[in-house]
């Protein structure tokens, strides 16, 4: 088989409202649920949808919200996407709702652990989440 | 109906790792799996942020000890491309050859385990006698058996040297004969395919649609592997990913096999075109920007994310493990299998637990 | 030497936990089982069952979730026991010792007999550990002082 | 179909492969990392492998009073990476190839150099 | 009706030295064929000290009784069989051996034990209508039922029953606990159900538990040995035989599930000897 | 009291107490009345057996009147089957009750030719007394069982509009079972036995239909079609014989040699017999049975019904030795034995799972009258003891567990032995009794596996059925008493009604003291009703143990061996004082308990631990089409072999 060159990643921001459109529209061109990643920009949230296309190149998805906004669930439309919206939600706080399956917050973390540990900023205040 | 419920796990003796499955059963078969993780959780991506940027190289490598090797690379190439600099040649090689090290002792390991979880004692140790093998080159040639720490930020650390070739090119053929004694059990023995064959069904297109990776995916027909992104010295090795179609457990235990062949001729290879040079290059500045990287581990594609922003620190650091992807599908395998089932299909997605909750 | 006595340190049956660490000691301990180790010769068997077990073999660093697991292992395994903490991660939480959710180190949770280093700790290394948990359990006796009452 | 019996014949006729540990023991790969040897006289106390190794297993604290730096090494949370040698200015750090005994408690390595 | 309490006596005291040697070897050589050095022969008296030494810990009462239960039934099928006694009625009382040890497990509240008990239940669904058969096999040979009659032909069963001798190693296999039939408490440990019946004792009751294994598997191999009692000793190495090649198997399979293995029993099993049966009674 | 007024006594005290029951109101009345008539029952049985015993038999005809009595009877009852169809607007039971009412006519004046004189019409032998002792001990400890039961159960169950109560008419046709029953063992006339046959029929329809709801009324009317066959096979048979053998004395055409021509009207009384023996396929009537309160399913299972079915069969075996319809009636019953032992394994109904236990043993006896040896009969007589005990016993302590936990459900049961300690413990008993081998079932079928296995040829397969089917009876009886037997956590609560709890009891001291001595059990019963029979002896008693020629079976020994394995245990746990330690969850038991997991998100998780039932090997949807055809084909095989003979 030829080698894939897979040129830098395609970058497309979204409002929270066209989320699930706009990830309907990726999957129904084929792309699937690579991985998200959540940043913690101080007041905001970004969150970063990374879709694989059929020919392997990456199709980003940023979205950007608040950080007491609510975030739809994806997992409706990708089951794959579940444990790391359930992920996201436990270790920043990020308010995720319709989640397919929903740990609650503690997936990973015991009631022990510390809370929203790579939160940086709680929302409203300046303190410093969790993580000792 | 009677329903049992039950856990399976965190502590199991077919479980080598800390992982709960809730089993609700109705007879002998299974109805539905809850997953329980958290007990590997650490916290490494914090723990990321809070090292210097080149600590990271060997907090990331104990994400997991059995692909922890491709993690440090994985780590390293993503700096790498933050940083702006480019590992040498002979770098590149010797990281390829040390990842298709790695990669069999991963998949030997797994074929023995696999082995053990039907009953198949005399198997297991079979392989992991071979394994030994690999064990011993990567301790010869970086001094630790399974956590090489050789890796490093703009290179390797330590070389295959011209007398270490040869030596490597004889444990490389001890390593074939040896598997080519376990290759037909696996491939034709008529007990191995009976719990294997039709086992943990995951059809072509939902494999794709559920984000599936490594041989779960390949097993069930899709051609990709993160090697073809040639990262590291595949682009020049002529890689091909191994496709199965059997979308079963049979079919993702066949990809494995044929992989551990693959990956001895791919290092191999490798040994003989390694050019000569320098080992490694240093980085001048500190990480900035994005960077993300897939590189392919034993158990699949695995994602890295990285923002930097000049300092000696990360912002973020985010490792989507493949395991983490393929755990959904395993969900969806599990009901309507016997509980005699459930280690063999739950060991056919290789779960890596120390991966996915890092 | 009494028969019982003798039978003690003849027949040492392992449970194998991970809490949390990064799987490279486990795959070691796994190790010794093969036929080039084969730590059957001292009469081990990895049992996978801690009602059926003597030494505990426990690797990672304990995080918050696994430590409640850890203890009802160690409850239920029936005395004498020892515990061997394998790795340094075991010990002190090794190269994770910043990561917020590990208490560092099994000693946190129930008392270690022995400690084996390395990073990953090699077979040999765990070998010469459980022969030294060996000479601890022969200290031991059965019913005697409960060890129940762990650290913390 | 019996495929693994041709294997089991090779291991009954060729004896065991296993290697008696500790009654016989294998020699060590020169490259092993197993233990972190210390030579505190060539030590200058310059704190270099305490801020480069990524187990914190390596501390230095200056004492003001005594004008005195204590280094700790802790051997039981070092990862044998070998770090630190490499950037060791003064060659006091060296790999040994022997792995340590097991102990049943836990010490840490302490000295002390002027400041 | 001297003799018979004699031998029963000597059986009764020599079984688990037997038993246990047989074990040792066992693992011996299976640790061989892998190409391990593996424990000392004596390892599994060793390992049966160590468990009596051990403190008590139990997790119903009802399961402790089930385990003396289970060691006594074995034993009176034990002691009937080396009195020359009926063979249905030793098979018969075999079977609630079994019996006892699957109520044993049933009785925690442990869904492994439960599961367990339950698959072993199924091992008597398959190996209880291979034995009796076979002892109706041998009354087809001698024309009596029972132990004494064989000992007393004048010529041995086996090249009559060769294909009752292939059910009787089937259960064997099953008794053993070996590959492809080990479901219900793995001999090796590493499977789903963690010990299955065994999974809620501990100390002294898994050391009765692995006595009452020794008398049992004891029992079947000198009921195998029985196959070739003129001279006795050609049985032995029969049995002897038999065994390796129980070992043999398990080291060449991958555990089968228990539907595999109840088919097989049926089919196998009960067909083999309804067809020497039937075979044998056209013949002659 | 003389053999003929016994006779007399044993069929007439029940309709006449069952009579008076009707006007009988209150829990106090009814036991005033039936406990010393149930006794009286008692007493004249075992009178009639000591008259009996030391004799051959007893004879006796009634007084020529009686007959027209009968046959006028005979036609109201199957004019009331008729009206049954109608008013129930069931197609099977107008059919075939019509067939009947035409065929009945047609066989008694234009084969039979009007009257035939029977001689004699009752014959007390040795199987025959036992029978009565069977019905009247058995059923007589059921009544009293029934008196504490069924206000309890009316007062459970809402019955249908109006609210009245039904137990005098309950008790009404449960009494006149008993001596219905009696008639027929002790019938030698076939006009009279199919009368006989015909009122338990009767009397079984209004005893399923009991609770008036629609799942009660429609499996009597199944019952009742199903029984229907059994009698025009009866009826047919009755003409043949006649037509054939020129007598209507039982006694006459078994012991009239085995003449092809006998062959056929006896394989339709065998078929007769598998009716009303609910064998596979017919079945269904029993299993739909149990729809009607317990002490009668106590009833049906035990002493009465099913066990006129294989009394029948037993009881023509000397008539069908040595031919092909033996062999292929041993067979039937081994299959029958076989398939509903495999089909009791995927039941979670206790009482389901009891009525194929009891359909199994009766194939048992059914196969054993076919296997026609000596050793074979005496094992089916010993099974007809051994499970109307055992299987009254059990099915009235299910009937109290019902009442109490209010459920008849296995999975309900989990850890029975602590809320209800007594009772369980005698339910466990009753099952071990079922299983374990110095009791009486298990040393039938010890026997019974010896005497097929002693036969060669096609007896061959008929011990394979044995061999499985016995094996699956051990499984499926071993998952209910481990479930019972289970630790759970509760504290006892058991109420004691003193005649449920009294009958059960001893019951229970009857199947014990009976295994026990079975030895003196076979040499003063078994032993004679088979040489009454014309069959040798089958045992050697003289020993301690009991010695065949081929085998050798040491109650004795065995007992005290299996009694101590298994006793002293219990009791060296019982004094068990320490702690309890939890089970093993994996390591995530709540709080160091066994009773519940950490599962998802931290939760507490109940473990529960349902049964294993193994549907797809074992369940009815999987086995029951199957095995039907199976049956229907052996029974084809069993009549093409007689009538091509
Ligand atoms: N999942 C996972 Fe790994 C791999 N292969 C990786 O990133 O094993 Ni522990
Ligand atoms: S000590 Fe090292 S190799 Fe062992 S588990 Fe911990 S981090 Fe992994
Ligand atoms: S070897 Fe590595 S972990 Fe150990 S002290 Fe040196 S730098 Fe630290
Ligand atoms: S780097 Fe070398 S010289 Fe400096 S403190 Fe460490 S050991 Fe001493």
């Amino acid at each position: 088989m030829q080698q894939v060159h897979v040129e830098a990643a395609g970058d497309a921001v979204v409002a929270p409202g066209e989320l699930l459109a706009e990830v309907e529209r990726l999957v129904s061109a084929g792309a699937r649920f690579t991985t998200m990643v959540c940043l913690d920009e101080g007041l905001e949230f970004e969150i970063i949808y990374l879709f694989q296309k059929q020919t392997l190149e990456l199709v980003n998805l940023r979205v950007r919200i608040a950080k007491d906004e609510e975030l739809p669930s994806i997992s409706g439309i990708l089951l794959g996407a579940v444990l790391m919206e359930n992920e996201i939600k436990e270790f920043f706080g990020v308010k995720i709702i319709n989640l397919v399956i929903d740990f609650q917050g503690r997936m990973l973390l015991e009631a022990e652990s510390p809370k929203t540990p790579l939160l940086k900023v709680k929302a409203n205040s300046k303190q410093p989440g969790g993580g000792q | 109906m009677a329903r049992v419920t039950f856990p399976f796990g965190p502590q199991h003796p077919v479980l080598p790792e800390a992982i709960q499955l809730q089993l609700t059963c109705e007879d002998e078969r299974v109805v539905e799996v809850l997953p329980v993780v958290g007990y590997m959780h650490r916290g490494i991506e914090k723990a990321a942020e809070r090292n210097p940027y080149s600590h990271n190289v060997f907090l990331c490598e104990r994400i997991c000890g059995i692909c922890s090797f491709i993690h440090a690379l994985c780590y390293c190439e993503l700096v790498e491309s933050m940083t702006k600099i480019k590992a040498p040649p002979r770098a590149k090689y010797l990281r390829t050859i040390w990842s298709e090290l790695s990669r069999i002792h991963s998949h030997m390991l797994w074929l023995g385990l696999l082995a053990d979880s039907f009953g198949f004692e005399s198997l297991f140790m079979q392989c992991w006698r071979a394994r030994e093998i690999i064990l011993d080159t990567l301790e010869m040639t970086t001094g630790q058996r399974v956590i090489q720490s050789t890796c490093t930020i703009g290179g390797v650390r330590c070389d295959i040297d011209s007398e270490m070739k040869p030596e490597v090119h004889r444990q490389m053929k001890a390593f074939k004969k040896e598997l080519e004694a376990i290759y037909p059990v696996f491939a034709r023995d008529y007990t191995v395919k009976a719990r294997l064959v039709g086992k943990g069904v995951l059809p072509k297109e939902q494999a794709w649609s559920l984000g599936t990776v490594g041989p779960v995916l390949r097993g069930s027909g899709w051609a990709y592997d993160a090697r073809m992104l040639g990262y590291a010295a595949y682009d020049e090795l002529e890689f091909e990913p191994v496709v199965e179609n059997g979308c079963d457990a049979y079919a993702r235990m066949m990809v494995r096999l044929r992989e551990v062949v693959q990956s001895v001729e791919l290092v191999v290879k490798a040994l003989d075109r390694m050019p000569d040079g320098e080992l490694a290059v240093t980085a001048r500045r500190f990480p900035e920007g994005e960077g993300i990287i897939r590189v392919e581990q034993p158990r699949g594609e695995l994602v890295e994310y990285a923002r930097g922003n000049g300092t000696v620190r990360l912002e973020r650091l985010k490792v989507r493990t493949p395991t983490f992807s393929n755990i959904p599908a395993l969900l969806l395998m599990l009901p309507g299998c016997e509980v005699a089932d459930v280690p063999v299909i739950t060991l056919s997605i290789d779960p890596c637990i120390a991966c996915t909750e890092r | 030497m009494g028969f019982l006595a003798r039978a003690r340190v003849k027949s040492p049956w392992i449970l194998h936990y991970c809490t949390g660490g990064c799987n490279g000691c486990d795959i070691e301990i796994l190790a010794c089982l093969t036929p080039l180790y084969d730590v059957e010769r001292f009469g081990i068997l990895n049992i996978g069952n801690p009602k059926h077990a003597d030494i505990l073999m426990i690797t990672g660093p304990v995080n918050w979730r696994s430590r409640h697991v850890l203890r009802n292992l160690y409850e239920q395994t029936p005395d004498p026991k020892v515990v061997i903490a394998i790795g340094v991660c075991a010990a002190t939480g090794g190269v994770f010792h910043n990561c917020y959710n590990v208490l560092g180190g099994v000693d946190k949770v129930v008392p270690v007999d022995v400690y084996v280093r390395g990073c990953a700790a090699r077979p040999e290394a765990i070998i010469d550990g459980v022969v030294m948990a060996l000479q601890k359990l022969e200290a031991k006796k059965s019913g005697g002082v409960s060890y129940a009452a762990g650290a913390r | 179909m019996p495929l693994m019996s041709g294997n089991l014949i090779k291991n009954l006729f060729a004896g065991p492969v296993t290697r008696p540990y500790p009654v016989a023991k294998r020699r060590s790969f020169p490259r092993a990392r197993a233990q972190l040897l210390y030579n505190p006289t060539g030590c200058t106390y310059c704190g270099i492998c305490a801020n480069i190794c990524p187990a914190n297993a390596i501390q230095m604290k200056e004492d003001r009073e005594s004008l005195r730096i204590n280094r700790t090494y802790d051997s039981f949370a070092c990862i044998y990476c070998a770090r630190c040698i490499e950037f060791c200015p003064n060659g006091a750090l060296k790999m040994g190839v022997e792995h340590l005994e097991p102990t049943d408690r836990k010490a840490v390595m302490r000295t002390a150099g002027r400041a | 009706m001297t003799w018979p309490i004699i031998v029963a006596v000597a059986a009764v005291l020599l079984a688990p030295l037997v038993g246990g040697l047989l074990r040792g070897l066992d693992r011996k050589i299976t640790a061989r064929l892998q190409g391990r050095i593996g424990p000392p022969v004596v390892q599994p008296f060793y390992d049966f000290g160590k468990l009596v030494g051990k403190s008590r810990v139990v997790s119903s009462k009802a399961s402790m009784a089930w385990a003396w239960s289970y060691f006594l039934l074995t034993l009176t099928a034990f002691t009937l069989f080396f009195m020359g006694q009926d063979l249905l009625v030793v098979f018969l009382i075999l079977a609630f051996a079994g019996g006892s040890l699957a109520f044993g497990a049933l009785s925690a509240r442990s869904p492994y034990a439960r599961f367990g008990a339950n698959r072993e239940l199924l091992q008597i669904l398959a190996c209880e209508p291979i034995l009796l058969l076979a002892a109706v096999a041998v009354y087809f040979q001698t024309g009596k039922f029972t132990v004494c009659s064989i000992l007393e032909a004048n010529q041995p069963l086996l090249p009559y029953l060769p294909l009752v001798f292939v059910a009787v190693l089937i259960v064997l296999g099953i008794k053993m606990r070996k590959s492809p039939f080990d479901i219900a408490a793995s001999e090796h440990a590493h499977q789903e159900l963690v010990r299955g019946v065994y999974t809620e004792y501990s100390g002294r009751f898994l050391a009765l538990m692995e006595l009452t294994h020794w008398y049992k598997i004891v029992l079947l191999l000198a009921f195998i040995a029985l196959f070739w009692a003129q001279p006795l000793w050609v049985g032995v190495l029969i049995a002897l035989g038999a065994y390796f090649l129980e070992l043999w198997l398990d080291n060449i399979a991958a555990r089968l599930r228990w539907s595999w293995m109840l088919g097989v029993s049926w089919s196998l099993g009960v067909g083999f000897v309804v067809v020497n049966l039937v075979l044998l009674s056209v013949v002659v | 009291m003389s053999g003929e007024q016994l006779i007399t006594l044993l069929i007439f005290l029940p309709a006449v107490v069952a009579l008076g029951g009707l006007v009988l109101k209150g829990a106090a009345a009814q036991r005033v009345v039936f406990v010393p008539a149930m006794v009286a029952l008692m007493v004249a049985a075992a009178a009639l057996a000591l008259q009996v015993l030391p004799r051959e038999a007893l004879t006796f005809t009634p007084p020529v009147g009686w007959e027209n009595v009968v046959a006028v009877l005979k036609y109201a009852l199957i004019a009331y089957f008729l009206y049954v169809g109608i008013t129930a607007r069931n197609g099977l039971v107008l059919g075939l009750a019509g067939f009947l009412a035409v065929l009945l006519p047609v066989v008694q004046f234009g084969v039979l030719g009007g009257h035939v004189a029977v001689e004699p019409v009752f014959y007390a032998d040795v199987l025959a007394v036992i029978m009565c002792l069977v019905i009247s001990v058995v059923g007589g400890l059921i009544v009293v069982y029934a008196t504490d039961y069924m206000p309890a159960h009316e007062a459970h169950f809402k019955l249908a509009e109006p609210v009245r109560t039904r137990q005098p008419q309950f008790f009404f046709w449960f009494v006149l079972f008993l001596g219905a029953m009696n008639g027929l063992v002790l019938a030698n006339s076939l006009p009279w036995l199919f009368f006989f046959w015909e009122v338990t029929t009767l009397c079984c329809y209004q005893l399923i239909r009991h609770d008036l709801t629609d799942e009660a009324r429609g499996n009597a009317l199944r019952a009742l079609w199903m029984n229907l066959i059994g009698s025009v096979a009866m009826v047919v048979g009755i003409g043949l014989a006649y037509n054939s053998a020129g007598t209507l004395s039982i006694q006459d055409l078994i012991s009239g040699g085995s003449a092809p021509l006998v062959l056929l009207p006896l394989a339709l009384f065998c078929l007769t017999g598998f009716t009303k023996a609910a064998q596979v396929p017919f079945q269904s009537w029993l299993l739909g049975a149990m729809v009607a309160p317990t002490p009668v399913s106590a009833l049906l299972h035990s002493s009465t019904m099913v066990k006129a079915g294989v009394y029948l069969v037993l009881r023509l075996a000397p008539g069908y030795a040595d031919t092909s319809l033996s062999l292929l009636v041993a067979l039937f019953g081994a299959f029958v034995f076989m398939v509903t032992s495999l089909l009791a394994i995927g039941q979670s109904i206790s009482k389901r799972v009891l009525a194929y236990s009891t359909i199994a043993s009766l194939g048992l006896i059914v196969c054993c009258a076919g296997i026609n040896t000596e050793l074979a009969l005496a094992a089916g007589i010993a099974l007809i003891i051994f499970h109307a005990v055992s299987k009254g016993m059990l099915f009235m302590a299910v009937g109290v567990v019902e009442q109490q936990i209010g459920s008849r459900d296995i999975e309900d049961m989990d850890g029975l032995v602590a809320r209800m300690p007594l009772l369980t413990v005698a339910a466990v008993i009753g099952m071990l009794s079922m299983l374990f081998l110095p009791f009486g079932v298990a040393f039938a079928k010890w026997a019974a596996i010896g005497a097929a296995g002693a036969l060669a040829g096609g007896y061959i397969a008929v011990v394979a059925f044995l061999a499985i089917g016995s094996a699956a009876a051990l499984v499926f009886w071993s998952k209910w008493l481990g479930r019972m037997l289970g630790e759970v956590p509760v504290v006892a609560d058991e109420k004691k009604p003193v005649s449920a709890y009294g009958s059960v009891l001893l019951l229970v001291v009857g199947a014990v003291g009976l295994s026990i001595f079975v030895a003196p059990l076979v040499a003063a019963l078994i032993q004679p009703a088979l040489s009454t029979m014309g069959y040798s002896q089958a045992f050697d008693v003289s020993g301690w143990h009991l010695r065949t020629a081929i085998g050798v079976f040491p109650p004795w020994a065995l007992f005290l061996a299996v009694t101590a394995a298994v006793l002293l245990p219990a009791l060296f746990a019982r004094g068990y004082r320490g702690d309890l330690d939890p089970v093993y969850l994996c390591g995530v038991n709540v709080n160091g308990g066994s009773v519940q997991f950490t599962g998802m998100a931290g939760k507490p998780v109940l473990v529960t631990a349902g049964g294993a039932y193994w549907k797809q090997w074992f369940g009815e949807s999987r086995l029951t089409p199957a095995s039907n055809w199976i049956a229907v084909l052996l029974l084809v095989a069993l009549f093409a072999g007689v009538v091509l003979r």
